[in-house]
């Protein structure tokens, strides 16, 4: 079936088209509700190429946690703020030749990085599909310690979150 | 019973109950006592008062209304409307020329009913009543308010039978005083019980 | 002489939509190339599912309308059709005859794309669906967590909704519909784990494989941590797809319909086509997980699956003709304060389940949820009605 | 609307508009909400004024009993009943022993369709999708058809008249009236079943919009919501109006005020209502339905000139105490005519109970202290 690796290649080519466009407009929009919704359909992009790669797992994560989770916190943060939603946010500043110098940069940093690697598709690493169990097994067997400080140090997080967010509503009120 | 769920449960039991008995129950102990409009129904009642109407007994010619006003004057809204009616010689001819009931302003409250001391005005049974527009389409003119005495028996049989009696009793006290001596103009009719 | 396609599959009732989709792949085989015949078997289910949505729509519609009216001591729809059967059809026409009124100073693309955004993950969740034997559109091992991850992203367009169209009370029916299925869904999530812990797999077919039973059936719900879960997932399914006694967003008597107050025509209809498949899916997926999806004696399976889900959406029914509404800060604490604890205190009856022998679990597991049920219920008092007294004057 | 502009700017303001699915008829209130919290409510009223006292001082007496049906729309009997009440008093007539057993059985009727309909509406506030106001109105309607049968109409009854009833009851009528009553307990519990201790129902209604026994009498509350709040107030036990003293009856009290206590003291109060239904119909005497002297005035209306002087009438309307002020100049036009609306006096505390809870709340309150907008606009 040639014609349909064909037809997926071109498909995830299109796809990584779309979240580049999605890309831009994130950071170009001028409303910053529009702004959030391409962050989320940016995101959705990047797990549907996950799928085309069948790390299916992944994908899902990735529209659990992001698209479901970080995006819905970014727009409740973007209502919640007085007035933010309805204002557009001023775009240009006058740095832009030295964002561009920073730009230039950055892209021959990365373009190095990615010219020398190798990037070796051998079969076995094509074959060796980690599963959901293994996954799970790792992360209660191997990296557990890890896991665990991670988990520790999300509840101080929200913790202090809880603790900034309570203390100036009292001298509002 | 403190347990937390119950009176959720309890609250749903009653509506499982109602959702079944609807099914085979009888309408007036939980069944369904939906009356399908148009085609079916609801059962007459016969003290039921809508627009009012007017009464003649044989011929529309010899109605029972005499223009006497009363109702014009006691009717709270102010929607019947009457001119006497003039014989040749210029004379009040105890008829009723033009009688208009504006069914617009009319709130069916029957006091025209229980004043009209001739018996010629009733409430009606009939209240699908449309009209293009309010001004002159609601405003229903003599003919169109005469109905016949047999209609009358026909919706409020009670009623009519007691008044048709009272009707009778005064024509044989009106004969039986003709006889003797010249026929003296009818009485104002005796105090009813009002409309019993 | 049975098409090479038709080899395998056996002629019953069961297999009949299988053998259905074999027997015109086998038709399509003469003249398409190979490949061309995989992405005719895609299309074929997925053409399936796009009328399968929508069809279940519009009756689960009327459905509801006359269960409701038949617990209200009323008929219900009978005026368009036999028993109103073709009231959905009028429903779909006026919906699309209706004018479509976009609000002057509402933000003309994000006012669009909301309910646009909201059919789509109704409609994947229909792939993980397992209808009958072998009749699961996508066979994905990672079912489950596919289910929980499209059915997150149903906040996005509420929201998109509620702030696109200005106005009041959208928004305040948004913020509550955005805060009201944040917390329904960690108890859903939490409610789901212990039928993956004991089914070992997240693909929604071996969980319904993993509750076959010859005769003695091994349905999940029939274990105690079953029970508690199907209870908690049902209760969080209600939440989610905003059904009463949780449909605060579009509480009609405070905020007229919540976030879509300003929608009309063929955009309202599709929010509506949203929730109620949203409801069937849930459903579905709550019989899949815990009443053994297809698995029944006699019947056919898909049979048996429709029968299951018909069951539970007459339950979701049934809720709406006799609750009440919760307020905001009930509903919050209901989630946060009783459910929440309660599916953690389930999945460590489910581990207790594995190990210990069958009579003794059920003792204990009884007696655990017996002491956590009466304290969660001495922590929440705002949700234990009063004893009142009334005095009598004279 | 002038309202002034808060200066914080969080506060949002709503206007639950004449057209809303929840206010009982055309009702307005501006909210003004912190976040979910009601920190400002100001009740905008007068969008069903009729300019009924106006029409009433240009009528002869009888003709104004028709138009004070439409004062509390739900029971028109209970107004017929204060005004006939007030008039006699004016005029000085008394009422026949049937009449005044006719009234107290058609006054209870009413009251008992009144609660029933204002729970159904109030469960419809709380969102429980009409299932209860349908079970309600299921009930209503065999008295509302025993209505019909009487006074010929269902709502718009026009029955008393100065010194008796327009009609007598027939035998059939009072085994109606029987029927109807013996069937009502098993309904009640029914009712009551889906709904007293249902656990959502308890909590969004307890402890929610308290209304203190103080603040109450203060602000003149009247009815189930003063009696809810723990005040022994009945003007059947106060005033001993007609024949209410020749039937024991008790009168059910809160103690909290909220808005559990007073759908549970409306739910007593049909019952009281059913007691003294019960032993009306055992007790009604024979005898004529109407004064011999009012009979004359029925046929001419014009010639009733009661003597110059005012009276005040009250009666225990289901709402609260529904007062007619009439002053007469001898004319047979009443020379001031007023009507002292429960509904309109109840609304003054709706703020007070209002402030500080959440917008269902707001609407639950109003629900429950059940005004007929008929009533307040006049």
């Amino acid at each position: 079936m040639p014609i349909l690796e064909m037809a997926a290649k071109f498909g995830v080519y299109a796809v990584m088209g779309v979240i580049l466009i999605f890309a831009l407009g994130v950071v170009t929009l001028r409303n910053l509700f529009h702004c959030a919704l391409c962050l989320a359909a940016a995101l959705i992009g990047i797990a549907s190429i996950y799928v085309v790669l069948q790390a299916e797992y992944l994908a899902g994560v990735q529209i659990l946690l992001y698209v479901g989770a970080v995006v819905t916190l970014v727009i409740f943060a973007i209502m919640l703020t007085e007035h933010l939603a309805g204002k557009t946010v001023r775009q240009n500043n006058s740095q832009s030749p030295l964002a561009i110098m920073a730009l230039l940069g950055f892209m021959a940093l990365i373009g190095t990085v990615i010219v020398k690697t190798p990037w070796p598709v051998t079969p076995a690493a094509l074959a060796s599909k980690v599963s959901v169990m293994g996954l799970g097994k790792a992360l209660m067997g191997a990296y557990v310690f890890p896991f665990e400080v991670i988990s520790i140090l999300l509840i101080a997080v929200l913790v202090g979150t809880v603790i900034i967010a309570k203390k100036d509503t009292p001298e509002r009120s | 019973m403190t347990v937390f769920g119950w009176g959720v449960f309890k609250g749903m039991m009653v509506t499982l109950k109602n959702f079944l008995t609807s099914y085979y129950r009888k309408p007036d102990e939980g069944g369904i006592f939906t009356v399908q409009y148009p085609e079916e129904r609801e059962k007459k009642i016969e003290n039921f008062r809508n627009f009012p109407f007017l009464v003649y007994d044989e011929t529309p010619g010899k109605i029972r209304c005499v223009a006497c006003g009363i109702c014009e004057r006691e009717c709270p809204t102010k929607c019947i409307h009457i001119e006497m009616e003039l014989d040749a010689t210029g004379k009040p001819a105890r008829k009723p020329a033009v009688f208009d009931i504006d069914y617009g302003l009319c709130m069916n409250c029957g006091m025209c009913e229980e004043v009209c001391p001739f018996d010629s005005i009733f409430m009606d049974h009939v209240f699908e009543i449309t009209a293009p527009e309010r001004q002159t389409g609601l405003v229903r003119h003599k003919d169109a308010l005469l109905k016949a005495n047999e209609y009358f028996q026909k919706i409020r049989p009670t009623l009519a039978s007691v008044i048709d009696q009272k009707r009778k009793a005064a024509e044989e006290k009106k004969k039986a005083a003709a006889a003797p001596q010249p026929v003296p103009p009818p009485s104002t009719g005796g105090p009813t019980q009002g409309a019993v | 002489m049975i098409p090479p396609m038709l080899r395998g599959i056996e002629f019953n009732v069961d297999m009949i939509f299988v053998t259905a989709k074999a027997w015109i792949l086998s038709l399509l085989a003469q003249f398409l190339p190979a490949w061309l015949l995989v992405l005719a078997s895609i299309v074929i289910s997925g053409v399936v599912i796009l009328c399968l949505g929508p069809v279940i729509m519009m009756y689960l519609t009327l459905l509801e309308r006359k269960l409701l009216g038949r617990i209200q001591n009323r008929y219900g729809p009978n005026r368009v059709g036999k028993w109103g059967l073709l009231q959905p059809i009028a429903d779909g026409i006026k919906m699309f005859t209706k004018e479509d009124i976009v609000p002057a100073n509402a933000d003309k693309i994000v006012h669009l794309l909301a309910p646009i955004v909201i059919v789509v993950p109704a409609l994947m969740v229909f792939l993980v669906v397992p209808f009958g034997e072998r009749m699961t559109a996508v066979n994905l091992n990672i079912g489950l967590l596919f289910f929980i991850a499209v059915s997150s992203i149903t906040i996005l367009p509420i929201f998109m909704g509620s702030w696109a169209s200005r106005n009041k009370y959208s928004l305040l029916g948004g913020m509550r519909t955005a805060a009201q299925m944040i917390s329904y869904e960690i108890p859903m999530t939490l409610a789901v784990v212990p039928a993956i812990m004991m089914s070992q797999s997240l693909s929604t077919n071996t969980i319904v494989l993993s509750q076959v039973g010859d005769y003695d059936l091994h349905w999940y719900i029939f274990t105690p941590w079953g029970i508690v879960g199907f209870i908690v997932f049902f209760l969080c399914a209600t939440a989610e797809c905003n059904r009463p006694p949780f449909d605060l967003p579009e509480a009609e008597s405070e905020l007229v319909a919540g976030f879509h107050t300003e929608y009309s025509g063929m955009k309202f209809a599709l929010f509506y086509m949203a929730e109620y498949m949203n409801a069937f899916t849930l459903c579905a997926i709550a019989a899949t997980l815990f009443l053994g999806g297809w698995q029944g004696p006699f019947l056919p399976s898909w049979l048996w699956f429709f029968g299951k889900t018909f069951l539970l959406i007459c339950v979701m029914i049934w809720f709406r003709g006799t609750f009440p509404r919760f307020r905001v800060d009930h509903l919050m604490g209901f989630a946060w304060k009783f459910l929440l604890p309660l599916t953690l205190l389930n999945i460590l009856l489910t581990a207790l389940w594995q190990f210990t022998s069958n009579l003794a679990a059920w003792f204990w597991s009884i007696l655990i949820l017996g002491i956590s049920l009466w304290t969660l219920v001495k922590l929440n008092r705002t949700f234990v009605p009063e004893k009142r007294h009334y005095p009598m004057g004279n | 609307m002038d309202l002034k502009n808060t200066e914080n700017a969080s506060t949002l303001e709503i206007n639950f508009g004449p057209q809303h699915p929840s206010t009982h008829g055309v009702f307005r209130m501006i909210v003004q909400l912190e976040g979910e919290k009601v920190c400002g409510l100001k009740p905008i009223f007068g969008y069903l004024h009729r300019n009924h006292e106006q029409i009433a001082e240009n009528l002869p007496y009888a003709a104004i009993m028709p138009y004070t049906d439409r004062l509390d729309y739900v029971n028109a009997l209970t107004n017929n009943f204060g005004y006939a009440l007030t008039v006699e008093k004016l005029a000085g007539l008394e009422v026949p022993e049937r009449a005044e057993f006719i009234r107290v059985i058609m006054a209870e009727l009413a009251r008992i369709v009144n609660h029933i309909a204002v729970i159904g509406f109030m469960l419809n506030d709380l969102g429980a999708f009409f299932t209860p106001l349908l079970y309600a109105f299921r009930e209503r309607e065999r008295i509302l058809d025993l209505f019909e049968t009487i006074t010929g109409s269902r709502l718009m009854c026009n029955f008393f008249r100065f010194g008796g009833v327009k009609r007598d009851l027939t035998k059939e009528n009072l085994a109606t009236i029987q029927q109807i009553v013996d069937k009502f307990p098993a309904f009640l519990k029914e009712f009551e079943a889906l709904l007293s201790q249902n656990e959502i129902l308890c909590m969004r209604c307890q402890n929610v919009g308290i209304l203190s026994a103080a603040d109450a009498t203060n602000a003149g509350i009247t009815g189930p919501v003063l009696r809810a709040s723990g005040v022994n107030y009945d003007i059947r036990k106060v005033d001993h109006y007609s024949i209410y003293d020749r039937f024991d009856f008790k009168i059910p009290l809160g103690e909290k005020g909220d808005v559990y206590d007073r759908y549970y003291v409306r739910i007593l109060e049909i019952r009281e209502s059913l007691k003294i239904l019960d032993q009306a119909l055992a007790r009604i005497p024979q005898g004529e339905i109407i004064n011999k002297k009012a009979i004359p005035f029925l046929k001419m209306p014009r010639n009733f000139k009661p003597p110059v002087g005012e009276a005040y009438g009250r009666v225990e309307a289901p709402k609260g105490e529904l007062g007619y002020y009439i002053v007469s100049d001898g004319t047979p036009q009443p020379w001031r005519y007023h009507v002292r609306a429960p509904s309109l006096i109840n609304l003054t505390a709706l703020e007070a109970m209002c402030l500080g809870q959440k917008v269902a709340d707001a609407v639950i309150i109003l629900g429950s202290i059940d005004i007929v907008l008929g009533e307040t606009d006049r």
